[in-house]
């Protein structure tokens, strides 16, 4: 292992340490667990977002497979009392299967209308709910989604998970191993067959890889991991409403694509650093309400305009200004002086 | 290997957090799940020790504590407005009771602060918000939400912390949301404007006796209750319901709607509780309606004149909001207060219901005598049954709803009625709440 | 009412709407094909000339001079974003770029118009009041104006693509922009100036839409949609395609709500755009 | 039985012909130019080939197979392989990675295993390792194995493009104007790789080029097309000579003799 490598594992290692230590050193608040916890959510969504862009392709849509996940998990929970986790399974399952499903004709649709493609989707996915009122609630919501419930924990003993403080655990758990996944996804062989499709999908298609089918495979992931993050939402929130102004609106999917590109889209850690820094910033300016959406598009507008690599690629931004600080001061000394000594 | 080593350490000092981490919950579990979390003491203020106010009577004793009352409106987003006409309201109650020294409840004298948070308009935001108020902030009282799903994500956080919870508003009145026996701790101090069909259906049949077909115009946000109810009464009376169109939440065009309304040839169109009951008065008019047009919002009578603007299609028009230009002398003193203080926004009827919900829980907890648990509050409240029992802008009212909700939870009180003519308003008077 | 009338009544209606929809597409649909970006806040500039409007008219201006000026206004207001933040930088993503920059934007403007106007329905003077009978339907006067300034607006545009050396070469470029870049016509003039045509064409939609409806710092989020599915339908490019896309909607929402539900007039148009895409990646009048 | 058989395909754009009823046989271990003027359907045919665009009508048979319906990435794994016209190259990769994902279809071991297996694992086989060593050592490229693709000079970038179609060992190779933009010297190597890959390796290479000299120099057999339609068969020398071929392409005699 290199030392970077050893920097980044302990980075990580450090990272979920953390994350498993906060209800104790936030001595169990609940608002910043309730909020710790949304933002793990999030870093989901993001993260399955991202994992689309490897592909080189920008789907708003996620927000549609988590409003599947989400009351699919809901209706499991609900109508047909299957228990928690199989139930999260299952939920996910079957928002990758609607991908599976749409995927063939969907991934023939390239670039900005594949945006526009994904965006719409997402708004039927969420009028369906809306509309679909016996399944749904319709626009009154669906309450009473039930938690994971009193489970027994090992060395532990019971614990009650339906409290915000405790479903912490699972939440950041789930999140946790889900990024696991795709981390290991962009360190497994298929990263490459996506890389190369991003880079040039005929050229792709020339050398033998089969462009639809690694393609496919890409988004079905990316759907069951927005459908995973919807699911856990569901059991966290306990209710749903398919509203506009709900995390299922157009909206979100747009602040999502805002998050990762905030974050850094060339890095794993961008979604979880872009979520984490404006979600906090949002808590934080609590007090300032009107203003609130001016600093988050101030913010996205300033990142994309001076940080092309986000907040994660400062470090590496912060570098190639000064080479070309020292390119240019080096030029000019060149130049300079035979200028001054005319000029003299 | 040494790369596996590390591996399993780091593992191991995952998993050992972990547990470590969970075991506390765990403990915390045996010592907190029998008794729920009272609220915290309240936080002395000095200060002067007069009582006055719209509520309080008696003589000043005991100490001067803080009332602390967390409020959750959605305050960016579509629905803003609502959010900004009740929170002001709410600013606007505080600075009448501390003015005059604060509010006495049983020894103590209370000057009450509000904190004020952002739902966003979803359930979510107002689910974090609720959080913080809660374990943050610890106030004695958690009000507001406008969507149902709002008032959900409220509940669970405020019920699981002992808080008492009062709602405001609700579009759908029995909608799983609303106060019900399973919501132990919720309650709500605000009248829904359903309770307007008999006494609509009266005057009308009084002032139109001709008119006796209704066509419904119906915002499709789950009133099928509100409307069934409607149907009875309306049978009652020997009317009828010729037509009934559902929008979706979100319409701005209501041509559509009155195009399909106006077919049925009705002598009324009934536009049930919405916002947008301008906009469809408006387009109804333009599309040839003569008849009566029925507003049962909260939307003033004032909005008709100033968005309709035009005086033909501003007659026969009857309103059941709050008539800010033949105000009650309370609710002008509210009005004159907001006009000195945001002269140039226009004063939104909305906020004459919003400050009943503080007052009246002060006076639930001035009953009690103290602003104590949530549990005894609610108890004391639903003794409030009789008429008189609770003073709001409007009158006198009382605590009541177990016919319909099954818990007596819900504010009642006298609702007003006005008749807009040729772009004039002319107002009716206030009108008990009828039971059917 | 016969079920005949009805038809006509809900046909007039969907037409007047559409009209209203043309316009935003048009200039949406200039921005995508020529610039290559999805500006999501032309629903703010939309909005925003229904502002400007309503300020210039509170300062005394005539309803006309105003719609104008705002016109004028939010072109220049086109010119600037276009320089400023869309304008394509080396090496960036321009898709990607362009749907954060125009997010931001519309955050920004929404509350910047909160701040400054406040939550309140604002609205403006009517058009007209009262209606007129076209073969015995009741027709709102003020939406015939309406259509009568869509037009109006339409041909005046029309005129400019066809007959003015800036317009031909603004067509060429929507159609192939690579191509036109080829031929010599500079690219980031055409931006500019599809940038403040289409701005000036979304003012006039707001306007009008606000003085048949009403102004609130949201009102741009539906119109945004509703030109996405139009250009979408249409074609990206294709200037009849946005006309025909505009009428298809504006039909849709006002025939569909009225004979079948809503949920259909909302849904529908989706499921149908959705299906012109996997079929037709270009839209219906577009090409390779 | 031919190596490649194409019989009466066409291809139409809007009402436009780009390819009209063309035959074209290839036979194995041979190099075929195709050459015509500009909007010929040289490119056009190219792609139907490859399977970039799928024909309107017509049959294509490779190796037996009739592949008018296969995607392109199943003509890849046929033999069938492309150098497109512009620099078609994996832009985020260096030139050694570029003919790693040049050689997927020696790795490629179903989705399962790629889901499963790691990428350090794949790039560190030193079977397949030495093979793009030996590839990059044809086109000329070993000294610069690490460097991004994006970086190298245009003509070593073509270069690198033949290595990357040679990864997957194809038995067609497909070059589309492989001598544009390139200098005498650079011309002149590539020639050479061409003949060498063809002598060497026995693959059977179609040409597209503009450069009707290169082509009298590389090629046995040569077709002309013009106006989508095939418009003279033979040796490369017949056809230049050919007086059809001479008024489709007046007015660039110079290239001609």
């Amino acid at each position: 292992m290199t030392k970077r490598g050893w920097t980044k594992l302990l980075l990580w290692v450090g990272l979920v340490v953390i994350a498993f230590a906060l209800p104790t050193i936030l001595r169990r608040d609940p608002y910043w667990l309730t909020v710790f916890c949304l933002l793990a959510i999030n870093t989901l969504l993001v993260s399955s977002l991202r994992s689309v862009t490897l592909i080189n392709e920008i789907s708003l849509g996620q927000v549609g497979f988590a409003v599947i996940g989400a009351y699919a998990h809901a209706a499991l929970m609900m109508k047909a009392h299957i228990p928690f986790w199989p139930s999260l399974i299952l939920s996910s399952l079957f928002s990758a299967l609607i991908a599976l499903a749409v995927a063939y004709p969907f991934l023939k649709v390239k670039g900005i209308y594949f945006s526009i493609l994904t965006l719409l989707t997402a708004e039927t996915f969420r009028l369906v709910a809306y509309y679909w009122t016996s399944m749904t609630g319709g626009s009154l919501g669906l309450t009473g989604v039930p938690g994971p419930g009193k489970q027994q924990v090992p060395f532990v003993g019971e614990v009650n998970f339906d409290r915000p403080a405790n479903y912490y655990y699972i939440a950041v758990g789930v999140v946790l191993v889900a990024l696991l996944i795709l981390y290991w996804l962009e360190r497994a062989y298929i990263s490459f067959q996506w890389r190369a499709i991003r880079d040039d999908n005929l050229l792709a298609g020339a050398v033998g890889i089969n462009v639809i089918g690694y393609k496919t495979i890409n988004f079905v992931i990316a759907a069951f991991m927005a459908g995973l993050s919807g699911a856990l939402f569901a059991s966290y929130q306990h209710n749903l409403s398919p509203d506009t102004t709900s995390r299922f609106g157009v909206s979100m999917s747009i602040y999502l694509l805002v998050y990762m590109v905030v974050g850094g889209k060339d890095y794993f850690v961008g979604p979880l650093m872009g979520t984490t820094v404006l979600m906090l910033i949002a808590e934080a300016t609590r007090s300032s309400q009107q203003y609130q959406p001016m600093i988050t598009g101030a913010i996205a507008i300033l990142v994309i305009l001076f940080l092309p690599m986000g907040l994660v690629g400062i470090p590496k931004q912060v570098r190639s200004w000064r080479r070309v600080k020292r390119l240019r001061a080096a030029g000019v000394d060149g130049v300079n002086p035979a200028g001054k000594e005319g000029k003299a | 290997m040494r790369s596996k080593r590390v591996f399993l350490i780091c593992a191991v000092l995952v998993i050992g957090v972990l547990l470590f981490s969970l075991s506390a919950c765990a403990k915390e579990e045996t010592t907190t799940s029998s008794a729920p979390a009272t609220t915290a003491a309240p936080s002395t203020t000095a200060g002067p020790e007069t009582t006055a106010g719209p509520t309080t009577t008696g003589a000043p004793a005991g100490e001067v504590k803080t009332l602390k009352i967390g409020t959750i409106m959605p305050q960016t987003g579509p629905l803003a407005i609502l959010g900004l006409a009740f929170t002001r309201a709410w600013d606007l109650y505080a600075e009448d009771v501390n003015q005059a020294g604060g509010v006495k409840i049983g020894n103590d004298t209370y000057q009450i602060k509000f904190i004020h948070e952002d739902s966003k308009g979803s359930a979510e935001g107002a689910s974090t918000a609720a959080s913080k108020l809660v374990n943050q902030d610890k106030v004695d009282l958690v009000i507001g939400a406008i969507l149902e799903s709002e008032m959900a994500a409220i509940n669970q956080v405020t019920e699981a912390a002992g808080v008492l919870y009062a709602q405001a508003n609700a579009n759908i009145p029995g909608a799983p949301q609303d106060v019900s026996s399973d919501k132990p701790l919720q309650v709500r101090p605000f009248i829904n404007h359903d309770e307007t069909g008999p006494i609509d259906l009266d005057y009308i049949a009084k002032t139109y006796p001709e008119a006796k077909k209704i066509a419904l115009s119906v915002p499709d946000i789950g009133y099928e209750g509100m409307v069934e109810r409607l149907q009875a009464q309306v049978a009652a009376r020997g009317m009828q319901i010729v037509a009934q169109e559902k929008w979706p939440w979100g319409t701005t065009d209501f041509v559509p709607i009155m195009t399909k309304l106006n077919a049925a040839k009705p002598d009324i169109i009934w536009a049930m509780v919405s916002g947008q009951a301008n906009d469809q008065l408006k387009a109804a008019r333009q599309l040839g309606f003569k008849g009566v047009f029925v507003s049962n919002s909260p939307l003033g009578a004032d909005v008709f004149v100033v968005t309709v603007q035009d005086p033909a299609a501003l007659t026969d028009v009857i309103c059941n909001s709050v008539d800010v230009t033949h105000p009650t002398p309370e609710v002008k003193k509210l009005m004159d207060a907001w006009q000195a203080k945001w002269p140039n926004d226009p004063f939104i009827s909305d906020a004459v219901h919003a400050y009943d919900m503080p007052w009246v829980m002060v006076q639930v907890m001035q009953k009690a005598g103290a602003i104590g648990d949530a549990a005894t509050l609610v108890k004391t409240m639903e003794g409030m049954t009789n008429p008189g029992d609770i003073q709001t802008l409007h009158g006198p009212g009382y605590i009541g709803g177990a016919d319909r909700f099954g818990v007596n939870r819900v504010l009642y009180r006298p609702l007003p009625l006005s008749r807009i003519m040729n772009g004039q308003i002319e107002f009716i008077g206030f009108m008990e709440p009828v039971k059917e | 009412m016969s079920s005949l009338d009805l038809w006509l009544q809900a046909t007039v209606n969907g037409i007047a709407l559409g009209w209203l929809y043309v316009l935003m597409a048009l200039g949406l649909t200039l921005i995508l094909s020529i610039m290559g970006i999805l500006q999501l806040a032309h629903g703010e500039i939309y909005m925003l000339g229904a502002y400007a409007v309503h300020y210039l008219v509170g300062r005394g201006l005539g309803l006309y001079p105003a719609i104008a000026t705002s016109m004028f206004i939010m072109a220049v207001l086109g010119i600037i974003l276009e320089r400023g933040l869309f304008r394509p930088r080396s090496g960036r993503e321009v898709v990607l770029c362009s749907i954060v920059i125009s997010t931001g934007l519309t955050l920004i403007l929404t509350s910047a118009i909160v701040v400054i106007f406040g939550l309140y329905t604002k609205s403006l003077p009517l058009l007209a009041t009262g209606s007129v009978e076209i073969f015995g339907a009741a027709v709102p006067k003020d939406r015939i104006l309406a259509i009568g300034f869509s037009v109006l607006a339409l041909v005046l545009l029309y005129l400019f693509l066809k007959k003015t050396r800036l317009g031909l070469a603004m067509i060429a470029s929507a159609q192939n922009r690579e191509g036109s870049f080829l031929k010599g016509i500079n690219p980031n003039r055409m931006s500019m100036a599809a940038m403040a045509i289409g701005c000036a064409l979304a003012a006039l939609a707001g306007a009008l839409a606000g003085a048949i409806l009403q102004l609130q710092p949201y009102m741009g989020a539906l119109p945004m949609i509703k030109g996405l599915v139009i250009i979408v339908l249409g074609g990206l490019g294709s200037i009849p395609g946005a006309l025909i896309g505009g009428l298809i909607l504006g039909l849709i929402d006002g025939i569909v709500p009225v004979f079948f539900s809503p949920a259909v007039a909302s849904v529908g148009p989706l499921v149908v755009v959705i299906l012109v895409l996997l079929f037709r990646p270009k839209g219906l009048l577009g090409h390779d | 039985m031919s190596l490649l058989e194409a019989s009466q395909v066409c291809k139409n754009f809007g009402g436009l012909a780009a390819v009209n009823k063309v035959d074209l046989v290839v036979e194995e271990g041979e190099i075929v130019g195709l050459i015509g003027p500009n909007g010929a359907g040289k490119s056009t045919l190219l792609n139907l080939i490859d399977g970039t665009l799928r024909v309107s009508s017509g049959r294509i048979v490779f190796r037996g197979h009739d592949i008018t319906r296969y995607s392109p990435h199943r003509r890849a794994r046929l033999g069938i392989a492309r150098v497109f016209q512009k620099n078609a190259l994996f832009r985020s990769m260096t030139v050694l990675e570029n003919v790693l994902a040049g050689s997927y279809l020696r790795t490629d071991h179903g989705p399962l295993a790629a889901l499963t297996r790691t990428l350090d694992k794949v790039r560190k086989d030193p079977g397949l390792l030495d093979r793009c060593h030996e590839l990059l050592e044809l086109v000329g490229l070993t000294d610069r194995t690490h460097e991004l693709c994006v970086n190298l000079p245009h003509g070593s970038q073509r270069e690198l493009c033949v290595a990357v179609a040679l990864a997957s060992n194809p038995t067609l190779l497909l070059l589309d104007e492989p001598l544009t933009g390139m200098n005498a010297e650079e011309t002149a190597s590539m020639i050479r790789i061409i003949k060498e890959i063809n002598r060497t390796r026995g693959t059977t290479v179609l040409v597209v080029e503009h450069n009707v000299r290169a082509v009298l120099g590389l090629c046995a057999r040569a077709v002309v097309l013009n106006y989508g339609q095939k418009l003279v068969e033979g040796s490369p020398r017949e056809c230049v000579t050919d007086p059809a071929v001479i008024e489709a392409y007046l007015g660039t005699d110079a290239d001609v003799a």
